[in-house]
């Protein structure tokens, strides 16, 4: 008896030291075979894949997106970079210029590279581009169908290196589709996909690249992706830059942001793409070879978005801009910054990110206007902007990070931004009652006399920063006798983003290139021809429904100008001085990403002194990082 | 009743321990009353303080006293739990008895039902109710539902003691006194699957609880209402077991473990008392 | 059933010494409830002896201690039964004192090779998972000293002795009637012919007919291979057909003992007579009194003697002395003061 | 062989009623989801690129033909069950076109191997020291396993996941946490292969063996210790049968029984624990492809996730009826 006892547990103990012990060769989150000196690990954001063996992106949803095809594998005509770009923030990629229109906008002639190669030896050509386009057009459902076949009316590839898109109406940027900005229309291989009876059920599985990597093998069960460089990486458009440094990269699922943490410190993984605040600190602290966008404090990359607290201005207690001002006065910055991002946010008070060249175009600029905007709130006038915010948020953050926080005002300025509105309650109250709203106990009651209670939707703890910051937000207005609650979209937040199936959301609905000052970007679709019907999906991305004269007049003009005509600064400023004035969403910080990279075997990581790329994984642009990062030695 | 109570207090090492763990969290529940804070606010405590004489069990990184929150989330929990005891008793009690008494093809069908419900994966359909429900999912929502779940183990339980009182004497009195079928179960039967029903309670207890910490540790609960589930839920979100926050942890679950560990003990003391056999047998065990 | 002492073995003859004898058995059950200790006085102060080739019967109603009894002579000791006091000694047992300090060894050679068991509550002594043939195997191959084929047709001539087919060894226990279940345990416990056969109430649950079929099969074998048996059975009639001498057992004490025959004669203890009067008789249309009172609780026994409460002829006497067990006859001894009044009103 | 076909028969009806019950359920659940497919997939689709609004809604007119959303609700109910019968759940919607059941089949054997793995060890192991506890109920060694499985039994699986992981995973890193194998292994029939699995599979199946061990544990003690009382053992050891027998065929044997009929009744909660061990350990299998599917508002994969779990859990208990006859003889009759 006692024996058998005896040896059970021996074996036990035994198994489990075998197994977890025997192989310390062999690290547990390491591939296989594959030298770790000459292999670059980074975070797939989208977790397990599940369609693990499709790569036909250009079929709709059928396949991930972030493990390395777009990245590594995949090529279009050009780049625009959020930051300054490696060359420029503009990168004519397989376009060898910029897009030339006709005078009004209604004929795009592109110019192609020559000497670009796919993988499997076949010359790339216009033809390409003409496939790409027409088998979109012919193929209804596919990923870019609707778009292309809205607007092109024909495409010809008079020569190898010539193609000419004609249009169906004037488009001023029309080459935005094809110009990559975390994606874009990709170029498919005429090859392989004119044998295929329906694209849409092709799943592409031995990808043929474009780009300098290949597929080298990846996981049937979608956990992992490894590529490996081209014998030819000259001939692809990569190859202007000189030989990308890794010989392979790993696009893997780590996991929650406590085991990607975990990860980067056991040095299983080069490039984390995103983790919460607190987990960015421990990296800071306890791994020295962790990197982040900021040396210090804030750390993350601010990504071209504005998470905001977007209003359903369609609901009859948010038409009143009254309303939607007093909610703005009742939030506290300070403690939105602190919930969110403990600190790290950069904060906006204008309905534009304060990423990338933006500040440089509209914040500095406009601090003057701000500082003078007044609010009429029935009784008085007052004056809510305060320029030193960011500074307080700073100078508070001081005695507990020490020297981490710059004190150079340009520094400030860059990580935490400049000024917000100044928290009143008096002027919310009285903005509140002038719209028909009234205080009775302890509870705001609409001018019909409910309840005044607002739904925040949060998206849950697939993006923690946005539910914490709803949760301040609803927390504040709790407080001021406004019956708010948060609740968790999780994976209904796209659907009821879409429907307006909330009353306040915490999502971004401004979004922009970054490096560039054109706003069309997210603006084009704020005219009110796109605004839905109360309960109908509303396309992308006016979530706040929201739609005035002045706006379409804006986005008309913007639509006659030329991508690069410095009017459209000018336009770009009468939007944020009618979106402050109506304020149908609150602005609130940009996004910032703490994509952390580990420089234990590679150096040379994009950060805020070499902006030269996004350093965010699963951003097309991230191909840039692969020709800049040296081995470690 | 209270001598029941006494004796086991004084000569039952197990429902002792029991008492005391479940006690104490009971007693955190109830100290909820007296909170100096609101459970929603947050940024009201410094961040991140290590328990100390100020903040007891530490303070999390959202600025809120953890000894507090947990009163607050541990009361929620206990509200959880109870609520669904009471539900799927009244269920399991009725279904148990009526089967038991009136065997044949209600009894058969019942029991069809019930095994369906033993065997069918209940976590999935929650999860898929939580989706489809959204906002509309308030605890006592998720509570009936989970209580409609978890009724078929005691059901069963309850059935196999009613089916041996079917043929006892004092039912048969009863029907030739024109009792109908629910004053018989009411009046009759019931008080003797009552033993039965206060320990499966415990068990049951238990149960729900701990579906109801893993649904809201994935974040699958409304996160307005502060639970024990809730609370590791936000400790996920904001790192706390890779930024050294242990104690964000580390108390809503050794709390959590108490409560488990204190219902059962009770309920396999009571179990003790109500089947007197296992009780003689534990003592008969100690000769061999 | 007829209540008529049975006449066809008047003696017994030979005295050839006890198979079993027991002296001043006490066995008690030790049971602590809540801190509460309390004793339970089950066989307190039992002598007796089992003679060779003779069924000695025990009776006495439930809850008498006659199956504590019985427990301790087979040594099926568990707690909260202990054995406080007392003797047993068995005459293939040489030099050892009772099963229960043998050693697992001793008492592995002797269990039904010498000493085998028939058991109350027949229906589920039989493992309900394993077929009869397993049983067999389990209980009685090692001793048996042959192969399995020479074993097997062993059994299937001894299970004949009971008027059981082969087929039986194939079936499991629930497959088969009460009785046949019933025949598969006497053959069972005789198949290895022990020196002693224990029989605790074996055909209680049996209907009469059945009954009565089992008892003279049971009775056939015994004569057969010459072994002792104490047949325990609350029936008296059972007793009256069956058994060659006869203890009567009250609140863990032996009262009387005698013949059979002379017990059902002439009982001298009046608790002996109340069992007897309670049978029924044929062309007898006396109303039977009742026994007025319960038996005491054996946790807690009345001073003296146990049975005095009950006793219409109970004096002073008895209820401060214990009586005890008297010879008034030829293999006759009774423990009652007032013996001779018994005797004579009847 | 009658009563058997009896038997059969009922235990089959049962089976069907399960199947009935849990599938419907499924189906009424995922078709009153809030989430509507074509525009969870229009969003994901348009959520980073530059798409004109006008495009947007004629992707969505296509796509509802694309999806093949059409027909009244009771013909995609018809439809639906005619798929169940030949296992084809239609095409997944967010892994568009590829068949909701590739998908499974992709997944399945990570859940079974863990689940089968976990499951039978946790009832061995659980029966074996359970029943030698009852037994031997002196023994230290048993006694301290009884106290730590008792504090164990009543965890919830993700507290003990999580623990694990805390423990095994960061502060003692020994074991991966994440992944069924290592990477850049191909996966297939090898040694290597099979170590790299098993590997990955200790915490995992530490966390679903530690958590049902306790169940098992003090269930079959207090089977024993009620059974070493009934009339067959006692007997038995008056018998003089050697003691190993009595606690094999006599005792265990018996024992037994009651935990096969609980391993039936348990196997749809030890489904809902291998679903979080999936999600907390990253661990490829079904339950990971059921959240995924719930978030992604793939209703084709969620419905055919959980018909197949149901199914696959009725299966199961399905075939341990029909096998328990072999343990307990007596349950065909009554």
């Amino acid at each position: 008896m006692k024996s058998t006892m005896v040896w059970l547990a021996a074996g036990v103990v035994a198994g489990a030291l075998h197994l977890g012990v025997t192989p310390p060769a062999q690290s547990q989150g390491l591939p296989r075979d594959i030298p770790r000196k000459e292999l670059l690990i980074l975070e797939n954001p989208e977790g397990t894949v599940k369609n693990a063996g499709w790569f036909n992106i250009w079929a709709i949803n059928a396949n991930s997106q972030s493990n390395g095809l777009q990245q590594a594998a995949l090529d279009t005509l050009w780049y625009i970079d959020p930051d300054k770009g490696i060359n420029g923030v503009w990168d004519n990629s397989l376009a060898s210029e910029k897009p030339a229109y006709n005078a009004n906008f209604t004929e795009m002639r592109v110019k192609l590279r020559r000497g670009i190669f796919w993988s499997d030896g076949v010359e790339f050509s216009s033809a390409d581009v003409k496939f790409t386009v027409e088998m979109m057009i012919k193929t209804p459902g596919m990923r870019w169908s609707a778009a292309l076949a809205n607007s092109v009316a024909s495409v010809d590839a008079p020569d190898a290196e010539t193609v000419i898109f004609k249009l169906k109406q004037p488009n001023s940027r029309f080459h935005a589709l094809f110009t990559v900005r975390w994606n874009a229309i990709w170029i498919a291989p005429k090859h392989v996909f004119e044998k295929v009876d329906d694209p849409n059920k092709f799943a592409f599985e031995k990808p043929v690249s474009l780009s300098a990597y290949v597929l080298h093998s990846h996981d049937p069960d979608g956990k992992w992706y490894i590529w490996q460089r081209r014998e030819d990486w000259q001939r692809t458009s990569l190859g202007r830059f000189g030989q990308p440094a890794p010989r392979y990269l790993a696009y893997v699922d780590p996991g929650p942001p406590d085991k990607r943490v975990i990860a980067q410190m056991n040095k299983e993984l080069d490039v984390v793409h995103d983790i919460s605040p607190e987990g960015m600190f421990t990296l800071a602290r306890q791994n020295p070879t962790s990197k982040a966008w900021f040396k210090g404090f804030p750390f993350g990359h601010p990504d071209p978005t504005l998470p905001a607290a977007i209003f359903n201005t369609q609901l009859d207690m948010f038409k009143n801009r009254d309303v939607r001002w007093a909610l703005t006065l009742l939030i506290d910055i300070k403690a939105v910054a602190m919930a969110s991002y403990r600190g790290a946010a950069t904060i906006s008070p204008i309905h534009v990110p304060p990423t990338g060249r933006h500040p440089e175009f509209y914040h500095e600029p406009m601090q003057d206007w701000l500082a003078g905007f007044e609010i009429d709130t029935g009784k008085r006038k007052i004056k809510p902007y305060d320029r030193t915010m960011a500074k307080q948020i700073a100078d508070s953050l001081r005695p507990s990070m020490g020297n981490q926080i710059p004190s150079d005002p340009a520094e400030v300025a860059r990580a935490f931004g400049t000024g917000w509105w100044k928290p009143d309650q008096a002027a919310a109250t009285e903005l509140l009652e002038r719209a028909g709203f009234r205080k009775q106990g302890n509870q705001w009651l609409k001018p019909d006399g409910t309840p005044f209670t607002i739904r925040v939707v949060v998206e849950g703890d697939a993006r923690p920063i946005m539910t914490r910051a709803g949760s301040m937000i609803a927390q504040s207005w709790r407080q001021f006798g406004i019956d708010a609650r948060v609740d968790v979209a999780q994976g209904t937040l796209l659907t009821r983003r879409a429907a307006g199936d909330f009353d306040v959301i915490l999502s971004w609905s401004v979004e922009t290139w970054g490096g560039h000052q054109d706003l069309s970007f997210f603006m084009d679709s704020w005219h009110s021809a796109f605004v839905a019907e109360p309960g109908k999906p509303q396309p992308s991305r006016n979530w706040q429904r929201w739609s005035h004269p002045e706006l379409d007049k804006l986005i008309e003009t913007i639509r006659t100008i030329d991508f690069d005509d410095p009017k459209g600064i000018d336009l770009g400023k009468e939007f944020v001085k009618l979106a402050i004035r109506e304020m149908p969403s609150i602005p609130l910080m940009s996004y910032n990403v703490f994509t952390v990279a580990d420089e234990t075997y590679w150096t040379g990581f994009p950060t805020a002194d070499d902006p030269y790329a996004n350093p965010v994984t699963n951003w097309g642009n991230s191909r840039y990082m692969f020709v800049k990062i040296k081995p470690k030695n | 009743m209270f001598v029941v109570i006494r004796d086991l207090l004084r000569h039952n090492g197990d429902f002792l321990a029991g008492i005391v763990l479940t006690g104490f969290v009971v007693a955190m529940a109830l100290l909820s009353f007296v909170s100096p804070y609101h459970p929603l606010d947050q940024f009201v405590a410094p961040l991140d303080v290590p328990p100390s004489a100020g903040h007891w069990f530490g303070t999390t990184s959202r600025g809120q006293d953890l000894f507090w929150l947990l009163a607050y989330s541990i009361r929620n929990t206990l509200a959880f739990g109870i609520l669904v005891a009471i539900i799927s008793r009244v269920l399991s009690l009725s279904i148990g008895l009526l089967a038991g008494y009136r065997g044949g093809w209600t009894d058969r069908i019942l029991m069809s039902i019930n095994d369906t419900f033993i065997v069918i994966p209940l976590f999935p359909i929650l999860v898929l109710f939580y989706f489809v429900m959204r906002d509309n999912m308030s605890w006592v929502l998720l509570a009936v539902l989970t209580a409609f779940l978890g009724w078929s183990y005691d059901a069963r339980l309850i059935r196999s003691v009613a089916l041996s009182l079917r043929n006892r004497e004092f039912t048969q009195t009863a029907v030739f006194a024109g009792m109908n079928t629910r004053e018989i179960l009411a009046r009759e039967h019931l008080p003797f699957v009552l033993p039965i029903v206060f320990s499966t309670t415990l068990n049951n207890m238990n149960w729900s609880i701990g579906l109801e910490v893993t649904l809201a540790v994935l974040g699958f609960t409304d996160i307005n209402r502060p639970s024990v589930g809730g609370l590791i839920y936000w400790a996920n979100q904001h790192s706390a077991v890779v930024a050294g926050i242990w104690w964000w942890i580390a108390f809503p679950v050794g709390l959590v473990v108490m409560l488990f560990i204190g219902l059962y003990l009770l309920a396999v003391s009571m179990n003790e008392y109500i089947d007197p056999r296992s009780r003689l047998d534990r003592m008969g065990g100690q000769g061999r | 059933m007829s209540a008529v002492p049975n006449t066809a073995r008047l003696t017994t003859g030979r005295d050839t010494g006890p198979v079993v004898s027991a002296r001043d058995l006490r066995a008690w059950y030790r049971l602590s409830m809540f801190g509460v200790v309390r004793e339970v006085k089950a066989v307190d102060g039992v002598s007796f002896e089992i003679r060779s080739d003779e069924i000695y019967g025990l009776a006495g109603e439930s809850s008498s201690g006659k199956s504590t009894l019985v427990k301790t002579i087979a040594g099926a000791i568990r707690p909260p039964l202990e054995i406080v006091g007392g003797e047993i000694a068995f005459n293939f047992m040489a030099g050892t004192d009772g099963l229960h300090r043998a050693s697992g060894e001793v008492a592995g050679q002797v269990r039904w090779r010498h000493l085998s068991y028939v058991m109350q509550g027949s229906m589920s002594v039989l493992n309900p998972v394993r077929r009869v043939r397993a049983s067999f195997a389990d209980f009685a191959f090692r001793h048996m000293g042959l192969d399995r084929a020479g074993f097997e047709a062993a059994v299937v001539s001894h299970l004949a002795r009971v008027n059981l087919e082969a087929s039986v060894l194939d079936a499991y226990p629930h497959e088969l009637s009460g009785g046949m279940r019933q025949r598969v345990t006497i053959a069972l416990a005789t198949i290895c012919r022990p020196n002693f056969v224990i029989a605790d109430e074996p055909t209680t649950a049996l209907d009469v007919v059945v009954q009565k079929e089992v008892l003279g099969m049971f009775r056939g074998i015994q004569r057969e291979m010459g072994s002792s048996v104490l047949f325990v059975t609350h029936d008296m009639g059972v007793h009256a057909h069956l058994t060659d001498r006869l203890g009567i057992m009250y609140a863990g004490r032996l009262v009387e003992e005698a013949r059979t025959r002379d017990l059902f004669a002439r009982p001298r203890h009046p608790y002996t007579r109340h069992l007897i009067e309670s049978l029924p008789r044929i062309g007898d249309d006396k109303l039977r009194r009742g026994l007025e009172g319960s038996p005491p609780s054996l946790a807690d026994p009345p001073d003296g003697c146990r049975f005095h409460p009950r006793c219409s002829f109970a004096t002073e006497r008895c209820r401060r002395e214990v009586p005890a067990m008297t010879p008034v006859g030829l293999d006759h001894r009774v423990a009652c003061f007032e013996r001779d009044r018994v005797e004579a009103s009847q | 062989m009658r009563v058997y076909a009896r038997y059969f028969v009922n235990r089959f009806l049962q089976f069907l009623l399960v199947v009935f019950i849990g599938v419907n359920l499924a189906y009424l659940i995922t078709h009153a989801t809030p989430i509507d497919p074509i525009e969870h997939t229009v969003s994901v689709a348009t959520a980073f690129g530059h798409t004109a609004p006008e495009a947007v809604a004629a992707m969505r007119e296509s796509l509802r033909e694309l999806y093949g959303l059409t027909g009244t609700p009771f013909e995609q109910y018809v439809n639906f069950w005619r798929r169940v019968l030949v296992a084809d759940f239609g095409p997944s919607l967010s892994a568009f076109p590829t068949p909701v059941s590739t998908l499974i089949g992709r997944a399945t054997p990570w859940t079974v191997g863990l689940l089968g793995v976990a499951t039978v060890l946790t009832w061995c192991i659980g029966n074996l020291l359970g029943g030698l506890a009852g037994y031997y109920r002196r023994n230290r060694l048993l006694k301290a396993f009884g106290i730590f499985a008792m504090a164990l039994h009543p965890m919830p699986y993700y507290i003990a996941a999580i623990l694990l992981l805390i423990v095994f995973g960061f502060v003692w890193p020994i074991f991966p946490i994440t992944g069924g194998s290592q990477m850049n292994l191909a996966q297939g029939w090898t040694v290597d292969f099979a170590l790299s699995v098993a590997r990955h599979s200790v915490l995992p199946l530490l966390s679903l063996v530690l958590v049902g061990l306790g169940g098992w544990f003090v269930g079959m003690r207090s089977l024993v210790s009620n059974i070493v009382t009934e009339d067959y053992v006692v007997y038995a050891e008056l018998a003089g049968v050697s003691r190993r027998r009595i606690l094999t065929s006599y005792i265990m044997r018996n024992a037994v029984a009651p935990q096969v009929t609980g391993l039936a009744i348990s196997l749809g909660h030890v489904f809902s624990g291998a679903l979080i061990t999936e999600r907390v350990f990253g661990y490829p299998g079904i339950g990971s492809l059921l959240v995924d599917g719930v978030n992604a508002g793939d209703y084709s994969l969620v419905l055919g996730v959980t018909t197949v779990s149901i199914l696959g859990v009725s299966i199961a208990v399905f075939v341990i009826d029909l096998l328990y006859p072999l343990i307990d003889p007596r349950v065909t009759v009554s």
